[in-house]
């Protein structure tokens, strides 16, 4: 037991520092600065703990605690660090950010704490309802800080949004989970997979009804097709370190737990594969059909990130469910949250006060104010579209190893052809930010180099993942 | 027997969603994704009898919680849109858009 | 002289350059480092070339696991084919430091990466190792045409950005595949090319890859209908990226199939060969039209130099190995007459601040040594014997000639088409009654005058005395032609029979 | 090692070397001329030099056993690819030999005659560098031991060709002419490059050198051997002017008159019929392609002859009176008879360098003028000239025991002989002709009155050093001819034995009656064509006026408008076309269609994203259903 | 239904008859409040209605023998939740005038349905081909208080230890959404 505490503590440590932080927020003398601080400190040492645990203790494939509830592997520990990354790297970003736009109050890190320890369980999560609850605690704590500005009214709009179709995906999952509680006689995966193995899969309808809605939810949490239409207007109204991130910590969520579901049996998987390999192309070529009209850079990565999601998915369609490590989802995510995040980073000191910098148009001329913004995001912007010798190539890399691999040949030509169609509109920023005359000085809040800090750590960080790829 | 729960429970659910969906009134709406749960939680029981086994209760337990707590958030963002706008429209919240 | 030689030209000038962007370095300094790192890169190229053996294998090989999980490497080694690029890179582009002394220190910088990321194409021995490079050959000429290029130039750098970009990608899922072949093939993960050349291929997944390589490859060089980049970029790019693009890039493409297409899809390519030629050869009299009637010099050089890399690549798809040799050959030769055309051209803009052929004229009365340095490249791009031109062009026609008579007397027709559109420019840019503009052109500096002087004589050197490069290319040759020898006979013999010079051939044996 | 000779390559690298160092002092002073006076004797030091080579070559030759007269120079390994291996390497043999002498002789004459005739010409230095690099070619071309090295004299020449033609940039037409000069040979130049590959991948892999070629020629399969020796006469038509390739030569006169005089009349245009009969071992084994050959040339000669005889022009006279004579050489070597071939090539040098350089004379004297209805009486101004052109016209014209005469009736004898007595037919009316319009010229130019006083006035006799060379070539145009004298007039025809042992050809016994008969037929068509010219333009006559076919061929049958309607209007109409609707609209339309198309879907698909959240639901909800159809379908 | 009762006649157990007659009773209700809550144009007169559906369930749940969900459907869903969504639409003093206006309320609940319709067969497929059992009697103690406690306290611990986590963030959300620091911050 003693070593699954340990395995579990990352999780715990960023669950109890979220009450912390929120019983601290009561007191009106400690000001957000400190709480983000404390934030930032939060989700270091669990990072770094996470570290430990999967340096410390690398070959236990599965360990499985609260009565095989939760399982700690390999994935899940990366999905881990990825979270727990995002989430420090998000608490540098408001920190800056914040400065230019005060609407913050002191509970804003204990909700990315909570957000952040419902991801890291649902990561781990081995049983339906389980899932359900962390989803649902990930996403209620991502609501509210999406509708965080209430004096915003796009906020606003954005939190009822967002709120009523997740409630809505919310419930088919519970219906979904009924239905396979019908089917299989219990919520566990693990018996779930003991009763698919048994009865087989393709026979049992309540198992497949139930499998269908499940996956509604999740392709409705990654913003696949055709649950894709919301994540452009909710990233566009929630305030920009959130937004970066939602699009990264969450998609790796709930990636992982999707993974954990597809590969709970090789049956199941077999059954998905010609439903996903379709949903994964439509999700592609629909999202850089929405990313390439957009004038609004949130929109645009919003849309890039349900590309993203495609590339995901072609992931999932290639996993070997017999030696399933999910090395390649893990990569792919990383490189695509560092990619993310440091856009989103550079984003919040960037965007000036009450986000007023966030078309393609408002960046001209920036690599002639602010070279190294300007190189920043030109490599986050190239690492997402692929370009070695970025994380993202390497990520792009072994996708479509892995679906060829699998045989998935129209699915590997689909992936590039897909990756061709995005490259103009990653290619419209750089062009933007080099080849125009500034019109705007690009002044923002000089002082507090938190959000300028991360961003460069971060560009640091594509080359870092891309060049020495650690794959689990 | 249990088939006719379940089919209540079917038919609740999709009553739910055609209520999502032609509906614009803000209430309506979360009542109606409320019922979808309550819907779930009547297949969990129907199960949970069909099973013999009480997982089936903790499960419709564990969503009643999550329910309340979705509710109060739903709520809790009802009251800002109606601070916003005075108005309960979906519609009306169509800044973000293209 | 180290043991790493080639690594280090290859991360010498990246890192220059890189650190040239990172640091607030004045353009003089960045000039001055330009400089510096690319003489040393000479240093290094002479040092690769001077020890440099004439036999077929790879030199100078070094070996480092990289992702050894997935068989991706840092391996690197030169052959007789590489090391020519190589050195035609080492030994030109010092020339535009030299030349260009009032750009800006990105350019300079950018500059230097293009270089260090070339060296690495060539270099390369791992395929996925060739990929990186590749593409980051593109990216400093992205923003060098972007940043320091024409009015039209962002338009012309988003057409071959994503044109060769999304070239690449289908390459990058061709290079996978063939990685997967082998897995399945070999049961082990690998990545470099010799190892890749033992697969054995077919079906039609092996042919879509091989389209996939072709593709990246023929967008790069450009081959006939993926060629309409180039016009546009060459004329709007600054003089040394036209010159970096036109000189040594486009020759990588060439370069890539020779190297990876030839020997993995030997069976794929004998098959699409004629094909092939035939793109080549109608690109070479296409483009070469198209040449006469540019008014823009820098726009006409464009199409000569697509003109040229369509006879070049036709050497590469004659499969013997004259034209194989005779392509590699045309590729220093064409780096140095028209790659020094295009500086010239430059040369012309800064002078006179036009490009329009009808403005000049009459300019070898006031420039006579600019006129003859002209003149000799000039010669040396429409394939005069006694100039580096000749030898390539002729062996290319004679290996076209073997591999179909009726190619090859399409190709022929190269020795026509460039020199019409070449002479009459040089007619009215040259020669005729100068004008007001003109009058005023100052001859080159006694320093561009001896800058020019090494690449002026190597045009000529190797014309008068090619055979100690051929040498060194030729081993390299046989050898990325010794799997494609079986197959190879069988298709040319079809190719062949439907003329009336079937016999030709078993003359020969 | 007998028969190597490492001093061959000296012969052309001495003008090579003379080009370029004239031409690097030329391009580093031509800012302010200092060594102008010493250009041409600069000029002069390099051809004489191989001049004496030659001549050193010619001994050697001479002193060797007839069966290995040869000297090879290997001076090192070119290029080797494969099976193709060539050298740089020089041949001397017979043939070269005879080639060399008279272009190192010739050229080393005009090189003096230049510096009287480009005196103070602007860019002196530069004519006299073009001048050694051309001759150095054309040393290049004779002595090179292989195909391929003889190409590079053979584009060198080419190369010199067009500079020279050029010469006066400063005048559009000149550089045109230059152009048209450049390309019409490139033309020819692809046969010849076409051939040599036929040839290598034929009979080449055993070495590409001339020796090996011989060896192996009986391996040559007709069929190729046909394609081989057509494709390379279609190099010799460009080099050397002839049907359909002929129109750069005339337009090559507006060149200065010592380079029409050694360039496109002496030496290089006969490079043409030195290659045929270098290949002799070829040709010798496809009479078609002889026939063909043959056929080309005395209908060249037939056309040049006429449009010489209606010619304004003193040098268009002259261009296509040599047009005209390489037209009889290449049915001289058509008819296999290559050494009557080759000795028309040199005697023909001799004469028409001659008149050329009497022409430059004239031109000098009347200041640039060159028709001849400007020009007249010059006879009592001019003597020197008058008479040394005189003796070059008759030489031309055909008249008994002048060199020409020799030539060409030995040309006609052995077409008649080997039964092409069309070719002879052709050939003799041609003769005719050729009398006819050379004394016109004459008889135009210097007799009469003068029709321009005011040029007549300032008219002058040239310079020594001008007319010593005139003497020296009259000298050579009066007896070079002797030098191949037929048995019938009590020689052993030299040349023809000299040139046994390189060329392939058979000499077939004709009776005396029918040389007789042949050599009368000559000389009447030499006399009616002079008694023509005579009552004409005897006493002095104005300039005609031209109707009907007289008018047709005054424009020369409009073959220039022809060629330049059928090829370069259309050339440079598809370039046109391909710039300015082809590549906009064709090969770059389709990827401006899919940017455009791009762009446009995603500004269409914003309509999907209407902000209205219970659409979203919806979209929602019509996957779902889509995919809950599809799923009732797999439910059984 | 008919059909069912007649078997449950067949089985000849009055108990079971008169549950299937309250089955159909709960079920009817259940399924008018349903469609009274999308169809009123009020949301109270929905909620009014939603609670109907709520507390018809319950019913269905005891006659399902889930006792203790029964009591909590009733004391947590129909009371607790139910009077906070009453409490709120009245605190927000919804006036007619705020209401969307959707006149097309009808045509659009039919092409909703036509829409949902696919779904609903779908799920009705499922549903009929899940394997039933007849088992009428179970365990009394099934579902019980102390039995489904004792499963949620050492099977579902975790479960319900994270619940407490998602009602944490719920508070934490309702205080910064609605919170008394408000909108005129």
């Amino acid at each position: 037991m003693n070593n699954d505490f340990l395995l579990l503590m990352p999780m715990l440590l960023v669950g109890i520092g979220g009450i912390g932080l929120m019983i601290a927020s009561t007191y009106e003398s400690i000001t957000h600065e400190r709480m983000a601080i404390s934030g930032m400190g939060l989700f270091g040492v669990a990072f770094l703990f996470q570290l430990g645990n999967t340096v410390a203790h690398p070959t236990i494939p599965y360990e499985q605690v609260f009565n095989g509830m939760l399982v700690v592997s390999d994935f899940t520990r990366a999905s881990g660090m990825i979270i727990l990354g995002c989430g420090l790297a998000t608490c540098m970003s408001a920190y800056t950010y914040f400065k230019q736009n005060p609407f913050c109050t002191s509970e804003f890190y204990s909700l990315i704490a909570f957000s952040a320890c419902g991801m890291l369980l649902l990561t781990m999560a081995q049983e339906l309802i389980s899932v359900f609850i962390a989803l649902e605690i990930m996403s209620l704590a991502i609501y509210i800080l999406v509708g965080y500005n209430r004096q915003s009214q796009t906020a606003t709009e954005a939190v009822l949004k967002y709120l009523m179709l997740g409630a809505f995906a919310g419930a088919f999952f519970t219906m979904g989970a009924a239905l396979i509680y019908g089917g299989a006689g219990s919520t566990k995966f693990t018996e779930i997979s003991a009763s698919i193995s048994a009865n087989g899969y393709a026979g049992n309808a309540a198992l497949i009804g139930g499998s269908f809605l499940v996956i509604v939810a999740f392709l409705f949490k990654v913003a696949a097709f055709p649950f894709h239409a919301w994540v452009t207007d909710v990233y566009e109204g929630a305030s920009t370190p959130i937004t970066g991130f939602m699009a990264t910590a969450l998609k790796t969520a709930v990636f992982a737990v999707f993974a954990n579901f597809l590969v709970l049996n090789n049956g199941l998987h077999e059954g998905w594969i010609n439903g996903l390999f379709y949903i994964s192309i439509l999700t592609m070529f629909v999202g850089n059909l929405v990313a390439i009209g957009q004038e609004s850079l949130k929109r645009m990565l919003a849309a890039s990130g349900i590309v993203h999601s495609g590339y995901l998915l072609i992931a999932l369609v290639a996993i070997n469910t017999e030696q399933f490590t999910g090395g390649v989802i893990a990569y792919y995510l990383a490189a695509y949250s560092v990619g993310t995040l440091g856009i989103f980073a550079a984003l919040s000191y960037l965007g000036g006060e009450d986000e007023k910098r966030m078309n393609f148009a408002d960046f001209k001329g920036l690599a002639k104010v602010r070279p190294y913004s300007a190189a920043a995001i030109t490599i986050f912007l190239l690492s997402m579209a692929g370009i070695p010798p970025t994380a993202g190539f390497m990520g792009k890399f072994y996708i479509i190893t892995s679906a060829i691999s699998a045989g998935q040949i129209a699915l590997a030509v689909f992936g590039i052809i897909s990756s061709i169609l995005s490259m103009w509109y990653y290619l419209r920023l750089i062009v933007n930010m080099y080849f125009h005359d500034a019109v705007d000085t690009f002044e923002t809040d000089t002082c507090h180099k938190m959000a300028p800090v991360c961003t460069m750590v971060l560009a640091l960080c594509v080359f870092a993942i891309g060049l020495y790829p650690i794959i689990i | 027997m249990i088939h006719s729960y379940l089919m209540v429970s079917v038919i609740l659910f999709c009553i739910g969603m055609l209520g999502v969906i032609s509906r614009r009134n803000v209430f309506t709406v979360f009542m109606s994704i409320e019922l979808m749960l309550n819907a779930a939680n009547l297949a969990f029981v129907a199960f949970s009898r069909l099973h013999e086994s009480m997982d089936g209760h903790v499960l419709a337990l564990m969503v009643m919680a999550v329910a309340a707590a979705e509710a109060a958030l739903a709520l809790a963002v009802v009251i800002l849109l109606h601070k916003h706008k005075g108005k309960l429209d979906t519609n009306v919240f169509s800044l973000l858009k293209g | 002289m180290f043991e790493h030689t080639l690594s280090l030209m290859i991360f010498l000038p990246i890192a220059a350059g890189l650190i040239l962007l990172l640091t607030p370095a004045g353009k003089g300094i960045a000039r001055v480092t330009g400089i510096a790192i690319s003489m040393a890169a000479l240093i290094l190229g002479v040092d690769v070339f001077t020890k440099f053996k004439p036999v077929g294998e790879l030199q100078f090989t070094e070996f480092i696991p990289w992702f050894p999980h997935v068989g991706i490497n840092y391996s690197l080694g030169v052959d007789g084919i590489s090391l020519f690029i190589l050195l035609a890179a080492s030994v030109l582009l010092p020339l535009v430091f030299l030349l260009f002394t009032t750009k800006e220190k990105g350019y300079y910088a950018n500059l230097l990466i293009v270089q260090g990321a070339m060296a690495g194409a060539v270099c390369a021995a791992d395929i996925i190792l060739f990929y990186i490079f590749w593409e980051i050959m593109l990216l400093p000429v992205f923003f060098m045409l972007g940043l320091y290029g024409g009015e039209k130039k962002i338009a012309a750098t988003l057409k071959i950005t994503i044109y060769t970009i999304a070239g690449s990608l289908l390459m990058l899922a061709a290079i996978i595949y063939l990685g997967v072949a082998y897995h399945s093939q070999f049961g082990e993960w690998n990545f470099a090319i010799s190892k890749l050349t033992q697969l054995d291929l077919n079906g039609g997944v092996a042919t879509l890859a091989f389209i996939g390589f072709m593709i990246a490859f023929a967008i790069k060089i450009p081959l006939f209908p993926f060629h309409t980049w180039l016009p546009d970029a060459y004329t709007e790019a600054p003089t040394a990226t036209t010159f970096v693009l036109s000189a040594i890039m486009a020759k990588i493409g060439v370069y890539a199939v020779i190297r990876m297409v030839v020997p993995v899809f030997d069976e794929d390519f004998a098959r699409f060969a004629l094909l092939l030629s035939l793109s080549g050869v109608f690109g070479m009299m296409y483009c070469g039209i198209a040449a006469i009637a540019q008014n823009d010099i820098k726009r006409m050089f464009a199409f000569s130099s697509a003109s040229h890399m369509g006879i070049i690549a036709l050497g590469v798809f004659t499969c013997n190995v004259q034209g194989l040799t005779g392509s590699v050959y045309q590729i220093i030769a064409h780096a140095t007459s028209t790659g020094v055309l295009f500086l010239f051209a430059g040369i012309i803009e800064d002078r006179m601040q036009t490009r329009k052929i009808e403005a000049l004229g009459g300019i070898a009365y006031h420039a006579p040594v600019f006129a003859l340095y002209f003149a000799i490249a000039l010669l040396a791009s429409v394939g005069l014997p006694g100039t580096s031109g000749f030898i390539g062009e002729f062996l290319i026609i004679l290996g076209a000639v073997k591999f179909s008579p009726f190619i090859g007397i399409l190709a022929g027709t190269t020795l026509i088409i460039g020199v019409c559109y070449m002479l009459w420019m040089f007619q009215r840019v040259f020669f005729e009654k100068d004008n007001e503009l003109t009058v005023t052109f100052k001859d080159l500096t006694l320093k561009e005058g001896i800058c020019f002087l090494p690449v002026v004589l190597l045009i000529i050197v190797m014309g008068l005395y090619p055979q100690p490069f051929i040498e060194k290319i030729e081993p390299a040759a046989q050898i990325q032609l010794a799997h494609l020898a079986d197959t190879q006979h069988v298709q040319v013999a079809d190719s062949v029979n439907a003329q009336d010079h079937g016999h030709l051939l078993e003359l020969n044996k | 090692m007998e028969n190597s000779a490492t001093y061959l390559m000296y012969i052309p690298l001495f003008p090579l070397l003379g080009a370029v160092i004239i031409g690097l002092m030329h391009v580093f002073t031509c800012k302010r001329p200092i060594f102008e006076k010493f250009y041409g004797i600069i000029a002069c030091i390099g051809p004489i030099l191989s001049f004496v080579l030659a001549l050193r070559v010619f001994f050697n030759l001479k002193g060797m056993p007839e069966e290995g007269r040869y000297l090879i120079q290997k001076a090192f390994t070119w290029f080797q690819v494969g099976d193709l291996d060539v050298a740089m390497g020089f041949l001397a043999d017979p043939l070269s030999s005879l080639m060399l002498l008279f272009v190192t002789f010739i050229g080393s004459l005009i090189h003096i005659y230049s510096i009287g005739y480009m005196g103070g010409e602007k860019n002196y230095a530069k004519f006299f560098a073009y001048l050694n690099l051309f001759l150095g070619s054309m040393l290049v071309l004779v002595l090179g031991d292989s195909p391929v090295v003889m190409f590079v004299g053979w584009e060198g020449v080419g190369l010199c060709s067009y500079l020279l033609i050029s010469f006066y940039t400063t005048e559009t037409e000149n550089v045109i002419a230059g152009n048209k000069a450049f390309i019409v040979n490139r033309i020819g130049d692809l046969g010849f490059v076409l051939g040599m590959s036929f040839l290598f991948w034929a009979i080449g892999a055993h070495g590409f050198d001339y020796m090996a070629l011989k060896a192996n020629a009986h391996h040559l399969a007709p069929g190729v051997a046909l394609t081989v020796c057509l494709l390379l006469f279609v190099g010799a038509t460009g080099k050397s002017a002839q049907i359909p390739l002929y129109v750069w030569l005339p337009d090559a006169m507006a060149g200065p008159t010592p380079v029409s005089a050694l360039i496109h009349a002496a030496t290089m245009v006969t490079a043409g019929v030195y290659m045929v009969a270098r290949f002799s071992f070829i040709y010798a084994h496809v009479p078609v392609a002889g026939s063909i050959v043959a056929w080309v040339g005395i209908l060249t000669a037939l056309l040049a002859a006429i449009f010489g005889m209606f010619q304004d022009d003193i040098k268009k006279v002259l261009a296509y009176s040599t047009v005209s004579q390489l037209g009889y050489m290449f049915a001289g070597v058509g008819v296999a008879a290559y050494s009557a071939g080759i000795f028309h090539v040199f005697t023909h040098a001799f004469f028409k360098a001659l008149l050329f350089l009497g022409a430059g004379a004239v031109i000098y004297a009347m200041h640039h003028q060159q028709n001849i209805w400007k020009m007249g009486g010059l006879k009592k101004k001019m003597p020197i000239t008058y008479y040394t052109m005189v003796i070059g016209a008759l030489a031309l014209a055909g008249c008994p025991f002048f060199s020409g005469f020799f030539s060409k009736d030995e040309i006609l004898f052995m077409a008649l002989a080997n039964g092409h007595w069309g070719i002879w037919l052709v050939g003799v009316a041609v003769a005719g002709m050729t009398a006819y319009y050379t004394f016109r010229m004459i008889f135009v130019v210097f007799h009469g009155e003068p029709r321009d006083q005011h040029a007549y006035d300032h008219a002058h006799e040239a310079p020594l050093v001008m007319t010593l060379p005139l003497i020296i070539l009259a000298v050579g145009a009066l007896f070079a001819g002797y030098l191949n004298l037929p048995a019938i007039f009590g020689g052993d025809q030299e040349v023809t034995h000299w040139l046994a042992p390189v060329v392939v050809e058979h000499h077939p016994h004709v009776s005396k009656f029918v040389e007789l008969l042949a050599m009368c037929a000559s000389i009447v068509a030499f006399i009616i064509g002079i008694r023509l010219a005579w009552q004409r333009f005897g006493k002095g006559a104005e300039e005609p006026t031209f109707s009907g076919f007289t008018e047709f061929a005054y424009h020369k049958f409009y073959v220039d408008e022809l060629y330049d309607s059928v090829f370069v209007q259309p050339y440079k109409r598809i370039g046109g076309a391909i710039r300015n609707a082809i590549e906009p609209n064709v090969t770059d339309a389709p990827i401006k269609l899919v940017s455009q198309l791009y762009m446009m879907v995603g500004q269409a698909f914003k309509v999907f994203q209407v902000g209205f959240v219970r659409v979203y639901a919806i979209y929602m909800i019509v996957g779902l259903s889509v995919m809950s159809l599809i799923l009732s379908f797999s439910l059984n | 239904m008919v059909h069912l009762a007649k078997k449950s006649i067949k089985k000849g157990a009055l108990d079971i008859m008169f549950a299937d007659w309250l089955f159909i009773l709960f079920t009817v209700c259940a399924v008018l409040g349903a469609a009274g809550l999308v169809s009123f144009r009020h949301p109270m007169n929905s909620a009014m209605s939603f609670v109907v559906t709520l507390i018809s369930l319950a019913g269905l749940y005891a006659l399902l023998s889930a006792k203790l969900i029964f009591a909590t459907q009733l004391i947590v869903y129909a009371g607790a939740i139910m009077s906070l969504i009453i409490f709120i639409i009245m605190f927000l003093n919804i006036q007619n005038e705020d209401l969307p206006v959707e006149e097309g309320r009808l045509k659009n609940m039919t092409i909703g349905a036509v829409l949902i319709a696919p779904i609903g067969l779908f799920l009705m497929k499922v549903v009929k081909q899940i394997p039933g059992s007849d088992t009428v009697v179970v365990d009394p103690n099934f579902g019980g208080v102390k039995e489904v406690g004792q499963l949620l306290f050492s099977k579902w611990l975790l479960p319900f230890e994270i619940v407490s986590i998602l009602l944490l963030v719920a508070l934490v959300g309702a205080v910064v959404l609605a919170g008394k620091r408000g909108i005129n911050k």
